[in-house]
């Protein structure tokens, strides 16, 4: 791209409070060429009303199937820079907490290699580079790797699981998020850079219902900690609390389980039919704390729409203990995998496997027992399966 | 290629303990409480009586290697030589209590916003777009900055009901949490994928082609080795072109967008739960999107004036009832907003209650 | 997009390499490939190109992994019906190498 | 059966307080060998644990297509008297009203010709004569339309519509249910006798929200009497009811829409909230009553299982004014059955012919507009199609 | 038979006018409120001034021409001639106020059920079962009357928090009201049914057959020109039976009874809803179906100790949670729980939150 | 079950007096299936049975109403293109008497 092309709509696109990414892009292009023909090509998108990146691109580093999305442009010979462009995804540490120390090495990396430009973070949770070449992709996996990083999921594997800040930094972690992502992230490194599923599966840990990192909406397993015991409870913290929000109205009022009641007193819960919201929790963290018999609800299936709608994750186990090496959860994981690699069909997520199959054969291969967490309510119609042991 | 013995693989991901500040590696799992300063700011206090304090700001999340230098120094200024991301592309500072006030107003001369701690808008989350993708309907960054230029005043001073969480994926793919999102904005094609006869056959599988379709619209086209598309079966989904690149469905004219709202992921008060479709579709307007803006700030505010404190939108618009969502938005409710898809039928109003005005 | 020349002709393929059409696949092109992607063809390696081949006439699409991976371990042994042992022979990924050689549609969907 | 043929099962059915049918066969077996063989069957059904009576059967009067069950028994050697076994539906009455005069005279024809046996009424509201035999079958007819009588519907035609009882009986309806049912029994007179539908259909009208006639689940049209301005309240009522209950916690505390509040004094409704799910005014039907504004919502589509799975209706018109002689709401349902006419598959109920082609195309050909009113919530997947129209 | 000329057809019901009780024709529509004054008696007060005064009593719904003479005879004495039958197979009587007494004593002492009215069981609507269809996996008055027996109190005298209706289908054709009923007694098979090869040809269109399953189990049988039935995807609805008489389904052993709660129509205080499986099956068990009639007396009387006034049993469930209510009601949780028919996802818990104990 | 005899031929038939094997029909079956019914046939009532055979033969089913009046008001005009128009030709109804005289199985379904 000539030096003096145009960019009048991007250009606008400086403007405003809210941090620019043009500014970025113009940032990075003063020093990378390929940065300098990505605002000539995006510019033409907003001309175009089109993207003008072509379909697909399959690259990638040696002894890995996924970590690299291929991209070409459709205009090669206008944008030259950009003629190839492909993402490199790097798997972050848990919780996203860097070192300026680290991420400065990262970024030299990249602007040695590529375009300067990066997501902070990806979707799934993976550090994205975005626009290098396919000749540059061994050499940058060989000094991130040198440096002790690695690459990210990408394909029918394994994602780059991904978890809240958890124990590290929230009071109401359940779990230890950060620790529970990165045991798992590297009890199955192989399922992680070699694509073998039928399609991707993403696990995302969140350390409460609160569900910080979306679990239950983007991930095919969706670890959620909850308690089981009583909340506790400060009644003084609650009698200051009290002096500053309406605790009949605001907590108690909007409890959902109408489980809590308030005289002006003592708050009084009724535990036995708390479901573990959080929202008293929250709204009164002072005062109140999760119980101290702490674990996760398992939950599996959360996808966005392609191909039969999208699904939130569901309960497959209400309760599980889980304490590194988390070895129970892991044999879950691979109970699961094997029953999907059997019967799941090409691009079918978990979840939708388990949709069309119905819920017993998973559970029959995994040992889990039904129990009745796992539905809203039992079924309304009477089409009803008998296993022929059944009936006699 | 193949002669590099030395290759390190399989690392995973690096020790997060390494990258803990110290107040956190000692506090990890003691944390007893935590209080909102401010819009940006929050203390966390641990059962050993230690505080953290945090301070957040906004990134457009595509960002250049020196914007995250600009933020290593910060941090190693004020923060230890600590940063870290949240999962809404936030940036954390972990100042000292007595930094505090020098970060934050370092921060705001820098021009960084600090704020989406609490009950307004974070940042939002969105994907490639023009930048990279190959399936989008719509750009993602630039929808986002014209969207929050708009609406930044949420993210750093002005407060909300409730969390509003705003998300954005460029096609139906719907990467992120768009689906389960308070505000979330879709770009959607409106037009079936053109067939190029020409290249079909060598670039895609047909019995994947064809399966990948929601709705069968595709059929083999035995004459010509390729497929056919059921226009009037096609929902535009894109999800024939993911498999096969001989069916673009990009169409400058046709794209645009659409806006669901009130899902969340969060369970308190509620369970979580996906957005609804509110406005089947807006054109793309680059740069500004004024339509789209204009929309979601609409949606905003209306929410904001009606809205119970703790009430996410969709809980609010659960209990004035859609007619009334319809009604106060002044949104009108058309064919699109009637689910015809597989599971449809769990959408129909199965009870003669509502609310008449 | 760009050519190729393999024993005289000149062949299209796009920026990765694969067939831009797929009848121009024949064992000269199948040992240009291998030899691009730095692959010293074994029996095995054979193995792997044939089952894409055979698998793809008669389903028109390249099998999953893990119909693949099964095929080998019946093809070769037990202890060769793994990713690993594929990774093994194709450093690049079987999607990529293997069925670039065996003149295969490039592999699309999720990445 | 000879008449010495044991019925130990059945006979311990004559015990207990409940009201005993084997009582009533016994009662008519006195008289009709017909009702005599019957105990045996069932006797032996009761032993087999099986049914003894074949598939189907088909027969009738001349000129309709239903209103007779054909059915024959499969041991008719040994049960000569149940061989045929037909069930006559004679349409009743809306809303259940008869003289005695009426009842004795169709007893004694069905004494006459039949079992002596009957269901008062069947599920869908017929009166049901319970066993005759082919050859009887004219007769009957001749001698019930002689006394003003005619047959209910059977096959895929329009089955006999039914109401509450309304107005004639009860404070709370809305509609004419009884009237309404009766005047779209004799407009659709033919659709009635002579099957011609995909499917059945069925009508069934309600006064309230109470749908005492359970429209909601068992008929494919259900109308269902509401209003639209404000309920009625008489405040000295609400002051002696609140001497008896306890308004706060089973009135105020029950209404779902939280848009009432009692201080004790006066009862005040929001009823700009209020859904008229009827609650109040059941519990308080002294002090308050339905607005003055009145009509019905029209709904549609509610079913048993097959095939599908079972549907209760939806809303397809909120609110409809329903006077006599009904000409909107009888044009409204033949517009209905020409689009399921056209788009319907053999069997095919029209909820389900709904769910599988999409409201909007029924919509469109029925003239109704789409209103939020339809949907308990709009659609959250993306898979929105547009007519070539919308898109330029 | 064709030359009888004079038929008269087409005349529809009866006019509903010529049956009214005189105060009812001369009130109607300006009935203005009603008291119940006993579990079998009430009173409608009008706008007129008038009163109507009405007492139910239960019938078994299959009653003999003798049976209806007997209450013809009492509506002559009691009730100027005029009875009628409500749409739960009650009758009603519409006797002068100062009549009522002995009415309900006459009534009594013939051993007739007076009750019926207001929160208790009122009567079960059901279906043929053995007495007339082709199709019962179960009998239908039989299992009623066994009920009842046990139950009859909560029709006469005993209260409960709300209504309870009872109702019975004996095959899932589910003729009557049994998908919305507080409980719901079900007939199902649970064997696939046979193919009798040698009659099916001849009396069945196998396009059609195929066409009524609802899983796809059948498939054409060209070889003999009859169908193949896959047993594992039978759920033994019976349907393809309907459709083809050569697919018998009834089995005495496979055959017996399943259990539904929470259902109801009425839209008082939330709306209609499906009733839900809790007993996957119980042994059919004639004459009086001992473990049909201890599980529904049990859910009867487990609800009434528990649920709130007005409280539906749905509403009542839905208040504790399906997990306690396994839990209270001591049923077991089994995979036949789960849905798992074409909209099953929308059953699936997808929340984290559910009660502990 | 019982049986018929046409043109010294016995027949089965069902209690309905439809046909127990479908093979057993021809004209004369017809015929007399038609007087018992109580029809004299004309070439409006061989148009329906035509109807019914052809369609039967073509698709394996009878078809629904709807289809059988569309098909009468082409061939015998619009006039007679609905179904009280076949109730007068077929009295007791054309799923009961139509078929049987067309020689096709009893209809089923729901009644
Ligand atoms: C980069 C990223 C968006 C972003 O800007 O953040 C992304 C980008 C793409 N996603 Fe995604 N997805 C990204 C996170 C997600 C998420 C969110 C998550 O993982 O938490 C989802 C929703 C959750 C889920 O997995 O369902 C998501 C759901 C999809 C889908 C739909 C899958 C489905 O089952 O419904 C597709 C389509 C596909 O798989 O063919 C898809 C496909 C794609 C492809 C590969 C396009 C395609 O058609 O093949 C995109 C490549 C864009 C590019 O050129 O860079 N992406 N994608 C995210 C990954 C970055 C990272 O590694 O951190
Ligand atoms: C830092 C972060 C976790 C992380 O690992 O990065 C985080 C941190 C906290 N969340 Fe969160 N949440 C974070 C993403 C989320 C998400 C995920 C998302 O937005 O994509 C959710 C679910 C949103 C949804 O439901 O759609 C989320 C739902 C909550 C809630 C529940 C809100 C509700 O009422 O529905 C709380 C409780 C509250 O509001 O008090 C909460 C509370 C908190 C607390 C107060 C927990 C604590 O004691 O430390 C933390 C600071 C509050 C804040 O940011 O306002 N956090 N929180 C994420 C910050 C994102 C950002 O930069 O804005
Ligand atoms: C007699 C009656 C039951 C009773 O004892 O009350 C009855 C009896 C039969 N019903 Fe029914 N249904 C009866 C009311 C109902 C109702 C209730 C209603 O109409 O309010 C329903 C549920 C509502 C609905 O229509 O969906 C009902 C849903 C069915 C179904 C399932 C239809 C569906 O779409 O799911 C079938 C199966 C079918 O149509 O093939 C069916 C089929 C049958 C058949 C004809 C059996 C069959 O497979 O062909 C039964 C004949 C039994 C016999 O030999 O006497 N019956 N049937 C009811 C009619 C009496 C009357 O006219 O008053
Ligand atoms: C007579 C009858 C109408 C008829 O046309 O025959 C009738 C009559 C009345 N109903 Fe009903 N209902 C009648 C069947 C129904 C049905 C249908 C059914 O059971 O199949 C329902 C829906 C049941 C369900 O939801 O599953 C029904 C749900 C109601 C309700 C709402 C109850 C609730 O809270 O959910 C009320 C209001 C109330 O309880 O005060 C009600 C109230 C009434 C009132 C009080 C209305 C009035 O002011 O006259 C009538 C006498 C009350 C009573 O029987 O306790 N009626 N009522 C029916 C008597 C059936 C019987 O013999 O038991
Ligand atoms: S999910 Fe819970 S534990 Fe994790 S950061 Fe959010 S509030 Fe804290
Ligand atoms: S966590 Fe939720 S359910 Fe439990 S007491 Fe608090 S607000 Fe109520
Ligand atoms: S949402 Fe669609 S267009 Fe946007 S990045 Fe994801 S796959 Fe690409
Ligand atoms: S765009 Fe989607 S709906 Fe349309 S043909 Fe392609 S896969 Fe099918
Ligand atoms: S439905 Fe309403 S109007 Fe009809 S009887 Fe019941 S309560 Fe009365
Ligand atoms: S009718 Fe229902 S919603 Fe309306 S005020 Fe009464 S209880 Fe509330
Ligand atoms: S429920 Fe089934 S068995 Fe019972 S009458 Fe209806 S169709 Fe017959
Ligand atoms: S019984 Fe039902 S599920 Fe089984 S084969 Fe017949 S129609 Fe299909």
């Amino acid at each position: 791209m000539s030096k003096d092309v145009k960019t009048p709509m991007l250009d606008d696109l400086e403007k405003g409070a809210w941090p620019s990414f043009v500014k970025e892009i113009k940032t990075a292009a003063k020093k990378s060429n390929t940065a300098h023909d990505l605002l000539g090509i995006l510019e033409r998108s907003y001309r175009d009303k089109v993207t003008h990146w072509k379909h697909g691109g399959i690259v990638g580093v040696l002894g890995y199937g996924g970590g690299v999305i291929g991209r070409y442009c459709d205009l090669p010979e206008e944008f030259p820079g950009v003629a190839h462009f492909h993402t490199v995804r790097i798997n972050p540490p848990s919780g996203f907490y860097y070192t300026s120390k680290a991420m400065k090495e990262l970024c030299d990396i990249w602007d040695k290699y590529g375009s300067g430009l990066t997501n902070l973070h990806g979707s799934t949770g993976d550090m994205v580079w975005l626009g290098t070449q396919t000749d540059k992709l061994e050499p940058i996996f060989a000094e991130i790797t040198a440096k002790g990083w690695d690459l990210g999921g990408s394909g029918s594997c394994l994602r780059t699981p991904s978890s809240c800040v958890g124990k590290s930094r929230c009071e109401f972690s359940n779990i230890d998020t950060m620790d529970i992502c990165h045991t798992l992230t590297h009890k199955f490194q192989d399922e992680l850079h070699r694509p073998a599923f039928p399609y991707k599966f993403k696990i995302k840990v969140s350390g409460c219902a609160n569900d910080c990192t979306a679990a239950v909406a983007r991930a095919d397993m969706s670890i959620i900690g909850t308690w089981r015991d009583n909340i506790r409870i400060d009644q003084a913290e609650v009698k200051n609390y009290a002096s500053k929000m309406n605790i009949a109205e605001e907590i108690v009022g909007m409890c959902p389980t109408k489980c809590m009641s308030f005289d002006g007193g003592a708050l009084k819960i009724n535990d036995k039919d708390c479901n573990r919201c959080m929202h008293c929790i929250n709204q009164m963290p002072k005062a109140l704390r999760p119980g101290k018999e702490q674990g996760a609800t398992i939950m599996l299936g959360g996808k966005a729409p392609i191909v039969t709608g999208a699904l939130m994750s569901w309960v497959i186990v209400p309760f599980m203990k889980l304490e590194a090496p988390y070895d129970n959860l892991e044999d879950l994981i691979r109970k699961l995998w094997e029953w999907w690699d059997e019967h799941g069909k090409n691009r079918e997520r978990i979840g939708e496997l388990v949709d069309r199959m119905g819920m017993r054969s998973m559970l029959e291969s995994t040992g889990l027992p039904p129990v009745p967490q796992m539905v809203k309510q039992p079924r309304t119609n009477p089409y009803v399966f008998w296993a022929p042991g059944e009936v006699q | 290629m193949a002669d590099k013995p030395k290759r390190i693989t399989d690392l995973g991901s690096p020790d997060y303990k390494k990258f803990l500040p110290p107040v956190i590696a000692k506090n990890y799992g003691k944390w007893k409480y935590h209080e909102q300063l401010s819009k940006g700011t929050m203390k966390h206090v641990s059962e050993t009586g230690d505080e953290l304090y945090t301070v957040r700001i906004a990134t457009p999340r595509l960002v250049s290697t020196d914007y995250i230098r600009e933020m290593c120094d910060i941090s190693e200024k004020y923060s230890g030589g600590y940063l870290r991301w949240t999962t809404r592309h936030n940036i954390e500072f972990f100042p000292a209590k007595d930094q505090m006030d020098a970060l934050v107003a370092d921060l705001k001369k820098r021009g960084h916003l600090v704020g989406g701690i609490g009950y307004g808008i974070s940042n939002v989350v969105h994907t490639q777009g023009w930048i990279h993708c190959h399936t989008p309907a719509t750009d993602a960054s630039g929808v986002v900055k014209a969207v929050m230029d708009e609406l930044h005043e949420y993210f750093t001073t002005k407060s909300l009901p409730a969390r509003v969480r705003i998300a954005l994926a460029c096609c139906l793919n719907m990467c992120g949490a768009v689906h389960c999102s308070d505000i979330a904005i879709l770009g959607i094609h409106r037009l079936p994928p053109k067939v190029n006869e020409a290249t079909l056959a060598n670039q895609c599988e047909i019995p994947t082609t064809i399966a990948s379709c929601p709705t069968g619209a595709i059929s083999p086209n035995p004459a010509t080795k390729t497929v056919k598309i059921k226009a009037e079966r096609c929902m535009y989904c894109g999800n024939c072109y993911t498999m096969c690149p001989s069916l673009p469905i990009a169409d400058g004219a046709g794209d645009g967008i659409s806006i669901y709202v009130g899902g969340k992921v969060s369970n308190a008060r509620g369970p979580a739960r996906m957005s609804k479709l509110v406005i089947p579709f807006l054109p793309n307007n680059p740069p500004r999107w004024p339509e789209v803006v204009k929309a979601v700030k609409h949606l905003v505010e209306v929410y904001a004036k009606d809205a119970k404190k703790h009430e996410r939108m969709g809980e609010w618009i659960e209990r004035i009832g859609w007619e009334r969502f319809f009604k106060v938005t002044g949104i009108p409710f058309t064919y699109q907003h009637i689910d015809d898809f597989t599971f449809a039928r769990d959408t129909f109003r199965m009870t003669p209650t509502f609310k008449w005005e | 997009m760009g050519t190729i020349t393999v024993a005289g002709k000149t062949i299209e393929v796009d920026e990765d390499g694969f067939l831009a059409n797929l009848d121009d696949w024949n064992m000269d092109v199948a040992k240009y490939f291998a030899e691009v992607e730095g692959i010293e063809m074994t029996d095995q390696h054979w193995e792997v190109v044939n089952f894409l081949r055979d698998y793809y006439k008669q389903y028109q699409i390249a099998p999953m992994i893990k119909i693949l991976v099964k095929e080998i371990g019946k093809k070769l042994g037990p202890d060769k019906g793994n990713t690993k042992y594929l990774y093994e022979l194709y450093p690049g990924g079987p999607a990529k190498q293997a069925c670039k050689i065996a003149g295969l549609p490039k592999p699309t969907g999720c990445v």
